[in-house]
Parts: structure tokens; sequence; C-alpha cells
């Protein structure tokens, strides 16, 4: 039935598993459609192409996408994506999650993996809040916001998570909103052809839970709220990045050049294995 | 010949030397100049007067020369023409012959006297003799200055990148100095790169000006902005700070102009260098020869508004990745020591005269689209065809003078159109010679170099030139053919005439932003409304502002051969200023005299030059002499006299002030005039012979800002009928707005008046340009009723003014 | 240069801009309005009609004004709009 | 990752050796054809990770140290899905991190193998002495209802044998195995026979037989109850979760009816195989009166006393369980049945014992506890079963 409504994208997707479980105006689906036009753009053999994803909403993207995929336990993700890409360095291995996912529960990975300069996409969509459970906070919630689980305001501060990917040997990391669809596209590519450890933050939207409690109820409210708080601004300084209610500094933060672990890896194997 | 001689000087004591000069009959035909030297000898001080035919001559020079060495003359007057003429030449004289040049002063007995009173023989030599006597007055008062010389940045700014803008960058360029090169158009070229074919030669023209446009693009030592406006000009004569704003092209310079974004753009819009008959993309080169070839980006058109990017088709498509839509605005700031003007000209737009039916009628064009229609690179590849049927038309009527020498359009010639209808009607015949051709016209002027042979084949070729506009196109409904109508007014019969085309030979006109620019480089403009030069004959390159130059059609209606000519004179009068390397400025500015600051800061408020700062701690003002240009508002402004203006103190104005009111002062007007705008009115007025009545003396002002209440207090003190201060138009003030300040004195001054019951219509602002002689000529007759109205005790009641006020 | 341009361009027939055609799957939308919002051109307005879900989908207001950009297929959540290219032989 | 290329005595070095039982574990992997190996330093497994860091990359092989043992497990699951037998290996800190993903395991139904060398607890106890206390851990230690594959070697020579066997048994019933070793095993030098690798039985997993197609079910089982394993990169494009999930893949939280399928088979797939999987050692049980029932190093000073009291002329035997999950319930059961009292030395508080008093029903059971660095010695055992003589 999908053939004949010819979605450009619908080959990259589990046709049976459309419409996908995510709320009304989710940025989800849009990180899911860029993806997707990524996908396309690059004509990768999706054959070779694992995505993997860990708990949350956006953790059953992997469900969604029309590639082998894995939906691991909360936080492992990243340590999944190491097992597979290690075991067979031939597939892309593509981690999408959330940030609470990669950068509390699993926190410990994302920064190895990074250190590692592993050869594994990372993707996190950062809406700011626990969607799933219901909306507390969670490590990305900005100052004095609200959660369920701050009543009173938040009182954490929160990761800026390009500055984290930078400081922990990222060879790519850049930030864009669900709204900058044609650079995150464009950012989601560059990131698949780069040897090494790369990472983008998508600011996404959560209207239903983030938006109902920060005065952004609808879906449009959250993206004229990315319209107008986002500057493009390419290679400035990550640490100078964070996100505020009146500035999301979107663009691209790193694109360097080192060995992966997985040439040094090769390297390392062929010594070993041609000793006597 | 007279000669009055006084004997030997004791030292220190003043001498002052008189000419009056009889300019042959200009001076002499009116005014009795051997009366007025004979007056002359008796003022103070005077230790010789003579009056003679030409003082400006050699010999007259050398008169004066010898008699400063013969005669110990330490003060010099000479009364012949403006000052605005001839102070240079005699300054010069005096210097020669070892006096500071500040030590002279003129008179302007001609056209401030004799041209504009040449009826009236006796007053004007009445006011001669006052004119002297003011100089005289002031000339005792006068004292040696020190010119101060600054240094001139050895880069220049060229506004405009039509064939004038650019020849005169080339020009600049190779003499080896930076030029900055600002085009507001995302490619240079201009016009002329709109035009198929050049008067009277016939060469192609884009042919020839591509080679220089990319000679602009490769130059070394010109930097070129295009998509750029100049948004502040600030400084002085060879201290020009210029702010330019590079808008985003939204392109990288890596372009390769392949073209390939615009296929895939997805949206269109009329190419405004096709005058719309051809279409553009959002992302677009305006012509295939721009320079730069880089591509730009219209954001207006271009589906990606503020901060999303909603369509990547073009990002897609280029290879090479020089897609940029974050590019931002950049503001550069540069430092010129000269400015060449060449900002061009617009076209006039017919469809106002509704009669011609443009836009109205799909076959009635201007000559602007006859030129892309005609040229091979163009919207129908080179054939001239009908817009509504694509037909090439077996008969086409050239309409003339649209929008030039009329009522209903611009009053003036627009200098070219005659000769590009000629050259139009003989391309037309060259490809298409059956074709029929009419020229409606009023007067063919063929007066250039080549030009009469160019008509004189047109008529060979048969086109038919009749005199006489139509008064009315008429469209056939069903072919759209037009019908014209008119009178022939040289075979005194009513023509009914059907074409197939008809194109309108439209003029040329100001740039609409042409105020912009004016206020940027504070520039004069004619009623015209184009920019005026400092010398109509000796100055024509020279704008009246030190250090700008202008060229091309910004100055007037002009050919390309004259453009470039006159590019060319700009280049190398700007050239000279800068091979100097510096530049002595008139020592005319404002003093300081510490001991009666009392650090009230109101100076520093009115400086339109930033020119004076305060020092809190010492409660004083500090005067940074370079900076000032020189108005004097600060001084009129000073409520302690404690601010002076060299050469033009308050001690010699009031000395001329009291001179001008000496005899009957109750049926005279003083009249205080900015020598930018309103002095040069006047001498305007007496170029031009423009009548008025005698009783008033002009006393020039460097700035109608310099005129404080107290000298028009004085001058109603000292019983004067009526008083005019006069400057320059708001914007046009060459002081960039001093002449506010004037009129917030002036208000001031009413409001005094009307406290102590005086008539304050006896008080007169006006603001009159340097064309408008007729202006000032009227604003006199009309204080003139005023001072027959004023009666002797509203004078013996002025004359308290000052004590009371 | 400031032309007040009034004419049809002569080659605006051969410069082809592309035609849109808009394909709603009108029960996968979820109604969040972004296509409405941003579309360059203003193509799209909510319908009074009501989906599977309850909700008003988008309906057209004018294909004609689509220039194939792309951008709802892009930035819509629930892949339930897509543009294709209109072919435009016999003039659209 | 293949290792066809890699001559064979790289992968197995054959002949009698003398070694540790923590390099046997690694060897015997290796043997068994495993290429990867993510796991994170303890006592008393690190000689594990650390002969695995050597073998490893002659053999073409990956060893990684992650950053914890969350991360190993989930690593190992990742090699075992690209196609790679894969193992990692600790002691009980170590393993109480692991559960959550070994219960992931469970429910993704990942051959994969988990050492562990048990040291004394609980938390950080006594890294460098010998337990038996994770027993019940190695059971139920996941949330969850599940079946589950341990094994316990007693020697050097069985943590070579009985890794492979566990590699072998992952592979047959995709599932997690636990070795279950302790720190004396591990750490104990002995003899090692090494036989030549084309002696070595070696299992690999089943494969889908099908070409990829859109309703491939990679969870579909076959008569066993185990289904075939496709994996990453072959085309299949299938998905596994660790929710609740059809034979599709996909997720059907809502669905009673789906967990209720998904978990029995879970079980089943053992439960019904329990004969083919569960191995013992009975050594002079044929006359036995007393019963010695242990495993690990237990067993082997069961196996003493067993001879000294035989050279008294009392009638005892042991039963040593090699397979500690699924319990040998049978095996057990049917000594009960023969003797009048069963003997369990275990180096814990009680953990087997509960399954061998289940097991045993009436038939009474004495139980010989141990903590601490001291195994038991024989003749403590020997005195239990001269006890029940008397």
């Amino acid at each position: 039935m999908i053939e004949e409504l010819g979605h450009p994208y619908e080959k990259f997707l589990r046709k049976d598993r459309i419409p996908h479980i995510w709320c009304e105006g989710c940025g989800n689906g849009i990180i899911l459609n860029c993806f997707a036009m990524a996908l396309d753009e690059l004509n990768l053999d999706l054959n070779k192409v694992v995505v993997v994803s860990g708990i949350g909403c956006i953790g059953r993207v992997s469900g969604y996408t029309n590639t082998d995929s894995f939906h691991t336990t909360h936080g492992r993700p990243i340590a999944f994506a190491t097992g597979v890409k290690l075991a067979n360095p031939e597939l892309k291995v593509v981690v999408i999650s959330g940030d609470g996912d990669l950068f509390a529960i699993g926190g410990n990975h994302f920064i190895h993996a990074a250190r590692r300069n592993l050869d594994i996409q990372v993707i996190c969509a950062n809406n700011f809040i626990y969607g799933m459970t219901g909306g507390q906070y969670g490590p990305t919630t900005p100052l004095e916001s609200w959660t369920t689980t701050t009543p009173y305001g938040n009182i954490e501060q929160a990761f800026n998570l390009v500055h984290l990917a930078a400081a922990c040997g990222s060879v790519y990391v850049a930030r864009w909103t669900t709204l900058h669809t044609r650079w995150l596209t464009e950012a989601i590519k560059k990131a698949l052809q780069k040897e090494g450890f790369s990472f983008i933050e998508v600011v996404s939207q959560c209207p239903e839970i983030f938006g109902r409690y920060n005065k952004m109820e609808t879906p449009l409210k959250m993206m004229k709220w990315f319209k107008e708080a986002s500057v493009v601004q390419h290679f400035s300084d990550p640490a100078k990045a964070e996100i505020t209610p009146n500035r999301i500094t979107v663009g691209e933060f790193v694109d360097i050049e080192k060995p992966s672990y997985g040439r040094l890896l090769r390297e390392m194997t062929t010594r070993a294995a041609e000793k006597k | 010949m007279s000669e009055n001689i006084s004997q030997i000087p004791q030292k220190d004591e003043l001498r002052i030397g008189v000419y009056v000069c009889h300019c042959g009959l200009n001076i002499a035909g009116t005014v009795d100049c051997k009366q007025v030297a004979d007056l002359a000898s008796t003022l103070p001080h005077v230790v010789l007067a003579k009056d003679n035919r030409y003082s400006c001559s050699d010999q007259g020079q050398e008169l004066i020369k010898k008699d400063i060495r013969e005669h110990k003359l330490n003060r010099v007057v000479v009364a012949s023409c403006s000052p605005r003429l001839h102070e240079p030449t005699f300054r010069r004289a005096c210097e020669e012959a070892g006096l500071n040049k500040y030590l002279f002063e003129m008179a302007n007995i001609r056209e401030h006297c004799s041209w504009v009173h040449l009826y009236e023989k006796e007053a004007a030599t009445e006011k001669a003799k006052d004119l002297v006597r003011m100089a005289v007055a002031k000339a005792a008062l006068l004292e040696p200055e020190e010119e101060m010389t600054v240094p001139i940045t050895q880069k220049a700014l060229v506004l405009g990148g039509g064939v004038a803008g650019i020849q005169a960058a080339l020009d600049l360029a190779d003499t080896g100095y930076k030029v900055y090169l600002v085009e507001k158009d995302p490619s240079i070229g201009g016009r002329m790169a709109q035009l198929d074919k050049t008067f009277p030669t016939m060469d192609c023209s884009i042919c020839i000006l591509a080679p220089k446009m990319s000679d602009v693009g490769r130059h070394p030592n010109i930097g070129l902005l295009t998509n750029s406006d100049v948004l502040e000009v600030k400084g002085y004569i060879g201290n020009f700070k210029v702010k330019v704003l590079k808008k985003p092209r939204y392109v990288t310079k890596d372009c390769s102009a392949c073209n390939d974004c615009a296929i895939a753009c997805p949206v269109t819009a009329p190419n405004e260098f096709d005058v719309g008959l051809s279409t553009r993309h959002a992302i677009y080169t305006p012509f295939a020869q721009a320079v730069p070839s880089t591509y730009i980006i219209d954001r207006d058109l271009c589906l990606n508004k503020e901060n999303i990017i909603v369509c990547d088709k073009c990002i897609k498509a280029c290879e090479r990745k020089t897609i940029d839509f974050n590019m931002k605005p950049e503001t550069l700031e540069l430092d010129v020591g000269t400015i060449i003007v060449a900002t061009g000209a617009d076209v006039y737009d017919p469809a106002k005269l509704v009669n011609y039916g443009y836009t109205r009628y799909p076959n009635v064009i201007t000559s602007l689209e006859f030129e892309r229609l005609i040229n091979a690179g163009g919207p129908s590849s080179g054939r001239l065809i009908r817009p509504s049927d694509m037909q090439i038309p077996d008969s086409v009527a050239f309409i003339q003078c649209v929008g030039s020498r009329s009522e209903s359009g611009n009053l003036y010639c627009s200098n070219v159109c005659c000769m590009n209808t000629i050259k139009d009607s003989l391309l037309i015949k060259e490809h298409w010679p059956d074709t029929k051709i009419y020229v409606y016209y009023v007067d063919i002027r063929a007066f250039g170099k080549g030009f009469e042979d160019l008509y004189k084949r047109a008529r060979k070729e048969g086109v038919l030139f009749v005199r006489g506009l139509p008064t009315e196109v008429v469209e056939n409904k069903k072919n759209h053919d037009l019908w014209l109508v008119g009178e022939n007014t040289l075979l005194r019969e009513v023509y009914k005439t059907k074409v197939g085309m008809v194109i309108l030979s439209i003029g040329i006109q100001p740039r609409q932003d042409s105020e912009v620019i004016q206020r940027l480089c504070t520039l004069s403009r004619t009623p015209d409304g184009f920019f005026m030069e400092a010398h109509p004959k000796l100055r024509p390159v020279d704008a009246p502002t030190g250090g700008v130059f202008l060229a091309g059609c910004a100055e007037s209606p002009k050919d390309i051969k004259d453009s470039v000519t006159q590019a060319s004179a700009a280049a190398a009068r700007a050239g000279i200023l800068m091979a100097k390397g510096k530049v002595t400025v008139e020592a005319i500015t404002s003093k300081l005299i510490p001991d009666y600051c009392n650090g009230c800061q109101m100076c520093a408020k009115v400086c339109p030059f930033n020119a004076i700062t305060v020092v809190p701690e010492r409660r004083k003002v500090e005067l940074i002499e370079a900076a000032c240009s020189g108005c004097g508002t600060c001084s009129a402004e000073c409520p302690f006299n404690a601010i002076t203006m060299r050469h033009f103190t308050d001690a010699q104005l009031l000395a001329q002030i009291d001179a001008a009111t000496e005899l009957d002062a109750d049926k005279k007007i003083v009249a205080f005039c900015c020598n930018w705008c309103a002095y040069a009115g006047a001498d305007f007025a007496g170029v031009s012979r423009m009548q008025y009545p005698t009783n008033v003396r002009i006393i020039r002002t460097m700035c109608s800002g310099r005129v404080a209440p107290k000298f028009v207090e004085r001058a109603f003190a000292r019983g004067a009928a009526a008083v005019l201060v006069a400057g320059c138009h708001f914007g046009d003030c060459h002081y960039i707005n001093a002449n506010y300040q004037t009129q917030k004195r002036v208000e001031r001054l009413w409001k005094k008046m009307e406290r102590l019951g005086l008539d304050k219509n006896r008080l007169q602002l006006a603001w009159i340009n340097a064309s408008e002689g007729e202006r000032l000529a009227s604003k006199i007759k009309e204080i003139q009723s005023i001072v027959g109205s004023v009666n002797f005790e509203e004078i013996e009641k002025s004359k308290k003014m000052t004590e009371r006020g | 240069m400031p032309v007040k341009t009034w004419r049809k361009p002569l080659d605006a027939d051969k410069v082809k801009s592309p035609k849109g055609e808009v394909h709603l799957i009108k029960d996968r939308c979820k109604g969040c309005g972004y296509c409405i919002e941003y579309c360059p051109k203003d193509v799209l307005e909510e319908s009074n009609e009501i989906n599977a879900r309850g909700i008003h989908p988008p309906r057209v207001i004018d294909e004609k004004r689509c220039a194939l950009c792309g951008f709802c297929t892009a930035i819509c959540p629930d892949f339930a709009i897509f543009t294709t290219e209109k072919n435009c032989e016999g003039g659209c | 990752m293949t290792n066809i290329a890699i001559e064979k005595s790289k992968v197995v070095r054959s002949g009698r050796r003398f070694m540790s039982g923590d390099i046997a574990c690694a060897e015997g992997a290796l043997a068994a054809g495993c290429l990867f190996f993510a796991g994170y330093p303890i006592t008393p497994a690190t000689e594990i990770a650390e002969h695995m860091a050597r073998r490893l990359p002659e053999v073409e092989g990956v060893y990684i140290q992650m950053e914890d043992e969350i991360g190993s497990m989930a690593a190992v699951i990742g090699a075992s899905y690209a196609g790679v037998k894969a193992m990692t290996a600790t002691s009980g800190p170590g393993f109480s991190l692991m559960m959550e993903n070994i219960g992931l395991a469970v429910m993704t139904e990942t051959p994969c193998v988990v050492v562990n060398v048990m040291r004394g607890g609980p938390s950080t106890g006594q890294p460098t002495m010998p337990g038996q206390q994770d027993v019940m851990q190695a059971r139920w230690g996941s949330h969850g209802d599940y079946e589950i594959i341990a094994l316990a070697p007693s020697s050097v020579q069985e943590m070579f044998d009985l890794t492979i066997e566990a590699f072998n048994l992952a592979e047959t019933y995709r599932v997690p195995v636990s070795v279950l070793a302790d720190e004396i095993v591990g750490h104990m030098w002995e003899r090692v026979n090494i036989p030549d690798i084309d002696s070595i039985k070696i299992v690999n997993r089943k494969k889908p037989t099908a070409p990829p197609s859109n309703n491939f079910a990679p969870f579909k089982p076959e008569k066993d109850l185990v289904p075939p394993m496709a994996i990453f990169g072959e085309g299949y494009r299938f998905h596994a979760t660790g929710l609740t999930h059809d034979e599709r893949g996909y997720p059907r939280t809502e669905s009673a009816e789906a967990q209720t399928r998904l978990v029995r088979r879970l079980c089943d797939k053992i439960r019904k195989n329990r004969d083919r999987i569960i191995r013992v050692e009975k050594a002079m049980l044929e006359d036995a009166e007393v019963a010695v029932v242990a495993y690990g190093i237990a067993a082997r000073a069961g196996l003493s006393a067993v001879r000294k009291a035989r050279a008294r002329g009392i009638k005892a035997g042991l039963l040593r369980l090699v397979t500690l999950w699924p319990f040998p319930d049978e095996q057990v059961a049917l000594v009960a049945r023969q003797v009048k009292a069963i003997v369990v030395p275990e180096m814990n508080c009680g953990q087997m014992l509960r399954e061998v008093e289940r097991a045993a029903k009436e038939t009474p059971v004495i139980f010989l506890s141990k903590l601490g660095e001291e195994p038991h010695k024989p003749d403590e055992i020997l005195d239990a079963i001269e006890g029940v003589q008397r």
C-alpha cells in the first residue's frame, strides 16, 4: 500500500511501521526524515548500515529505519555499537538516541567512544527532557525551566553537548535544530563520510511536554523559538555555545582529521598477526 | 588714471592700499571707479588708492606688488569681482611681494554691484563706496595667518562602476594609486554595458567596454566593491573616512560561473539588465561579461528567508560548493584622500506621458529596450521584434525628446538622444534595409565630432526626419499596429502615420538617490538635479567640496566619449592632489581664548566635526584645529566670546557692519551670506545680470552658522532697516548641519524682537543655493517692501536692542 | 539599476521554472502545521476535513504556486506530504 | 573478521601444556572460534583479559577494554550480532554490572559467553580469595523471568574444555552462557591437554536458509524453539529490541499474548532441551550409600574424600555437577533415591544446597559451608560421610 503512496523516502523506512508512535510535531520524525534524505543522497548500500538506538522516544527510531537495527538497553547504544563496528568494520554504524540516554545514563560510553575515536556516528536528539517517562528533567534541561521533577524550576546546570563532544576528541561536531533540515541533512552526510567519531546534536522539540511546561505548548511555538534564537556560526568556540532561551548557536564546531580507532586497530592487528 | 599717494610711513602704522578695478566696462560701465578710489583714499589708514582697468591682469598684479614694496603697504584691498573668482590671484600677488596673503581683502563690486544695478549708476557707485568702506574697515583689522598643511592619503574612492567610474579608477590605478571602486549593482559596466552599438563610430559597446571591465577586475591597485553602498563619508580633503556596506552575494569567489545553480533555481524574475525583456533566476549573473563573474543570490526573490533554508537546489547543483547562505553584510572602513563621484544617471520613465501609450501598447518601446532587442546577445538574439507578435515590423517610428526639453518631463536637453536615434535608425537599416523609419523630432542636435556625417548618412539611407512630435499614439487593438498623429511644423500639415513599432527616445535624469550621495559628499545640485561643479568653466570636474570630483552623467547628461574624457580629467585632478601628498587648508579655523572659557561646553555641542573636546578636570574645552573645518558656529554659540574665528573675527565682521551702516542706515539691508551657497547665489545673480534693489550690503561669512546674534543686533542697533541671514538649504550645508544652528539663533532673535515689540519681519532668514540667483534677487525685492514700511520710531526702538537685550 | 519591469519577458515560456504537484497522505498527518507555516509560497492551509486521527490535515490552496522546493517533504515529521514535478507537456 | 586465513597452529596450540586456569579459559575460547573479547580488569579474572589481549590480534580477533562491565557486555552482544563469537570475563562485582545486558542478551537471544571467576563477596569482598557465591546470581541476577545456562569447571583442563562447551551451547541455543569458575581454578596451574584442532567439536549458530525478504521473521523459532540467527550486514535488514517483540522483531509492548509467547519460548528452549544440555560426572555411585554432590573446586576435595571413605569400606560416591544451570534435577533425584544421605560442600552459605534439597525430597542433606581463603579439606568431607554411616 505504501508503494502507491510513493513517498520518496519510504524505501528507507519499514513501511509496515509507519505511522510512528511519536506525538504531533515531535522533532524525532524530522530527524528520521533528514537521516533518510542523507542516506538517499549518499546512496549508501542499506545492507551495510546499522542503526542503533537506546531507550526513550527517539529510541524507537531504529524500529523505523529499513536497515539492520538494534534497540538496546537504556544508555548502552554506543557500547553495543562498539561491538558491532569492531566485529565488522564494513558496516556503517549509526547511533541515534536521546540526550538522557546518551549523556546521563550513557554518558560514560559516549566520552570513551569519542576518546577512542571509534568509527561511529552519533546523532543526539536533544529535547531537553525525558519524554517517554512523562517529562522529568535531564542532563540538558536548561537552568530554571520547568519539568515534572523540577516543580520549582530546574536548579541544575545543563550540559553543553557540543562542548562536551569536542572536549572528548570527536573529529566532527555539529549542532542544528530540526528547523535546519537542509543543513542537518548535509551534516549527517558529512558525518557518515568521516573517519572516526562524529557527533551531531539536533536541538529537537517535545511540544507535548517540554513545550507545555515552558510556554511553548504548540509545535509551531517551539519551531518559532528555534527560528528566532538560532544563529548560524561555523567553527565558533563550542565552549561558548551553551543553549539559552534567546540564543542557540548552530553550525559546525569541529571538523578535523585524526587516525580512528579502527585504523589503529587494523595496523596493530597486522603487526601482531605477522609476528611469528 | 588717478593717484593719491601720502607720506613715508612710521613703523607699525597701518598702511592700506586700495585698488578699484574697472574690469573693462563690466564695472566702470556702471560704477564711477574714480569716485570710489577718491573716497577710498579718504578712509583711515589708506595710504594709497588707485583705480585701474584690469587689476587681475599681469600689469594690475605687478602694480600691486610694486606698491607693496615701494609704499610699504601692509594691507591690500581690491574692489573688483567676487573673491570666489580672483581672491586666490591677488593673494598670490601679495605673497610674491612678501605680504602675508591673509592681509588681503576684496570688495565685490561686480557680481554684487555693477552687474545687478546696471541702470542705477549713482546708487551703484554709492554702494561700491560702501563695499570699499566695509572692505577697508575689515582690512584694518586683518592679521597675518599661518596656514596648516595636512597630509593627503594617497588612496582614492570612486563611486559608481559605469564607464566613467571604470575610466577614472583605471587612470588612477595605472598612475599607481590604490583605488576603491564602489558599485551598488552586482556588476560594473553601467549603462554602456546595456547598449548595442555606440555612435558615431558604430562599434560594439560591450566589445570595447568588456576589456576595461576585466582590467578593473584584475588590477592590483583596484579594490572592487560591487553590490555595495556608501554609508558615511567623514573627514575633509585628503583625509576622508568612508564607511562602505558590502552586501553579501551568498556566493564565494570560487564561483566558476557555470550557471548550473541558475538552471536548478526554481524561481524567476524579469532581468533588470535586459529591462525586463528576459528572465533571470534568484541566483544569477546580470549578463555574460559581468565583472565580477561571481553569481549572486537575490534574497528578495529566493525562497530562503531569514534563518531557514527551505530550498537547497542551488547548493546541491554547485559542484564547487561556493554557495553560502550564511554570508553576512560587512562594513568596511576606508581611508581615502580623494573621492570621484561617477554615480551615473537614470532614464526617464515614459509611462508618465500617457498620450504615447507606453505600458499600454506592447509595441511602444523605449530606446533602452531597443538596445537590448537589437543586441545579438540580447533577449531576442538581435531580432527587432514586436512584443505583441514577435514579428519584425516593416515600419518603425522614433519619437524624440521624450521627457526632455518639455514642461511635462525635464526642461533640459538630454544631449545624447538625437545621435542615439540616428545610430539606431542606421542599425535597423543595416539589418532590415526595407524597414520604413520615421524620426519625429523638435531639433536634431548633431553637434559633435562625426555626428553630422552620421546624420547625413541616415538621411541618405532613407530615414524620414519629420519635425513636430506626435500629439498622440493610437493603437489598433486587433493587430497592435500604431498610428501617430501630429503636425509637421515644417510643412504646416497634420500627419497621421501607421507604423509597426514606436521607439521612445527617452531622456536622461538624475539618479533617484542623488540626495544620498549629495548628503554624503556635501555636494550641491543644479535645479535640474545634477551635481554642480565648483566652477562651470574653470573647475568643471571639481566638486565644491575639496578633494571631491565629478565624472559622467552624475554631473550632466553626456555621451560615452564625454564621460570618459571627464573621468580622465577627474582622475588627473585627484592625482594632482595626491601627488602633492599634502594640502594646505585655509587658515580660517576657530581659535580658543582659554582665559574666557568657563567650560560650559555649548560650543562642543554645536560643532559638526567634533573638533572640540572637553577637558573636565580643567573645566575648559580644547580645539583640534586639523578637524575644524571653519564654519564658526562655535564662535557664534559661545556666550563668553571665548572662541573667535581666524580671518572672520568678531571685530572684523562688526567693523564691516558698522561701515555698511555708516550712512543712511535706515534705508539699508545688511545681508549675511554664507560663502558656499548664498554668496555664490548672489554671484550667480550677478553673472546672470539679475537686477535687484541697490540698498543691500552683503557681508560674507564662511557659513551662516557663523552669524552670531550680536551681529544682527549690532546691525539693528546701528539703525539698519532690515537684516537678511542667508545660508545653504538643509542637507546642502558645507559644514554638515551647522545651518541648523543658524535657524535656531534667528528664531531666538525673532522671539526677542517680538518681546521688544519690534517688527520681526525686519529680520529675514533664507536658504539659497549657489544656483538660485533668482531666489536671492526676489528675496531682496521682498525685503525692500518691508524696508519701506520701517518708520523712525521703529528704528529708534531697535537701536536700544542691544542694551535692553 | 532601478528599473520598473512590466512586460512579460520574451523568454518567459522557454525558461522553465518547475511546477510542483503536492501529494498528501492525509491519514498520516498529525496536524503539527509545519508544512503550512514554512511553505515559502503559501501553497497550503488547514482544511476542514477530519482524518483518521481526528485532526485537520492541510489542503492545497493553489498548486500553481508550488516551486517544488520540497521543504514540506523535509520538515514533515510524519512522512505525510511530498511533492513531485508536474509534467507540463500539455501546459499547466 | 574470519580466521580461515590464519594457520590453525596460531589458533589452537595443540599438545600438552602447563598453564593457569584463566589462560586455559582464554585458549579454550580461541579454540571455540571466539574472535572478540570486551572486558574490564578485575581480580581474579584479569589474566583472561591479559591473555586475550595478547592472543586475539594474532588471530585477527579484537580485544577491547571497555569503560566498564556494562559496556563490555553490551559490546559483546553487538559483536555477536555482527556475526562474531564473543565473550567477556569478570568476577562478582563486574558480574553484577553485566546483569542488565545479560538480560538483553537473553531477550535478544544473543549467543555469547560470560566467564565469572568467583571470589568472596558481597560487594568488593575478598578479591583474591575463592568463593562460589554467584551461583544464584548467575541464575536469577537479571530482572525478569528467563532460563540460562551455567557451567562449573573444577580443573584447569575443564577451564579449557568447558569454555569451548559454553560457546557451543550459546551458539546452539542463542543464549548467554556463564562459566562459573572460582579463584582457585582460575589461578591454579596444571597440565592441560590441548587436542588437535580438528578433533575439537565446534558448533556454529544456525543461519536462516531463506534469502532476505520484506517479511523476514528473525525470531521465528524452528522445532527446537531456537530461531536461526541472521546477522548484521547480510541484507536481512532486521530489527532486534529489548522490548517484548513478535517474530518480526517488532515491539509488542501492550500485548499479553506476545509477552506470554515470547517469555515462555525463551524458557522452554532451555527447559525442553535440558537433556541435551545437562552434564554431570559420577564417581563410585553404583552402590553408594552416601553421596557427595559438589561442583567446581569443592568437587575435587569431594572426590578424594569419597576415595578415602571407600578405603575405609564406606560405600560413598560423588555426583559432580558440570552444568549448574539448568539444574540437573533428575540426576540428583536419582542419586537421592539410592543413598541414605547427601553431603553438599559449597564455598558459600548454601546456594546450590537449596536446589539439591529440593531435588532430594526426603533424603537428608548435610551441608558443609566454607567461606574465605580455605577450600574444603577432603577429611572434613570424609568426617561428614562417616557421620552419616554412624
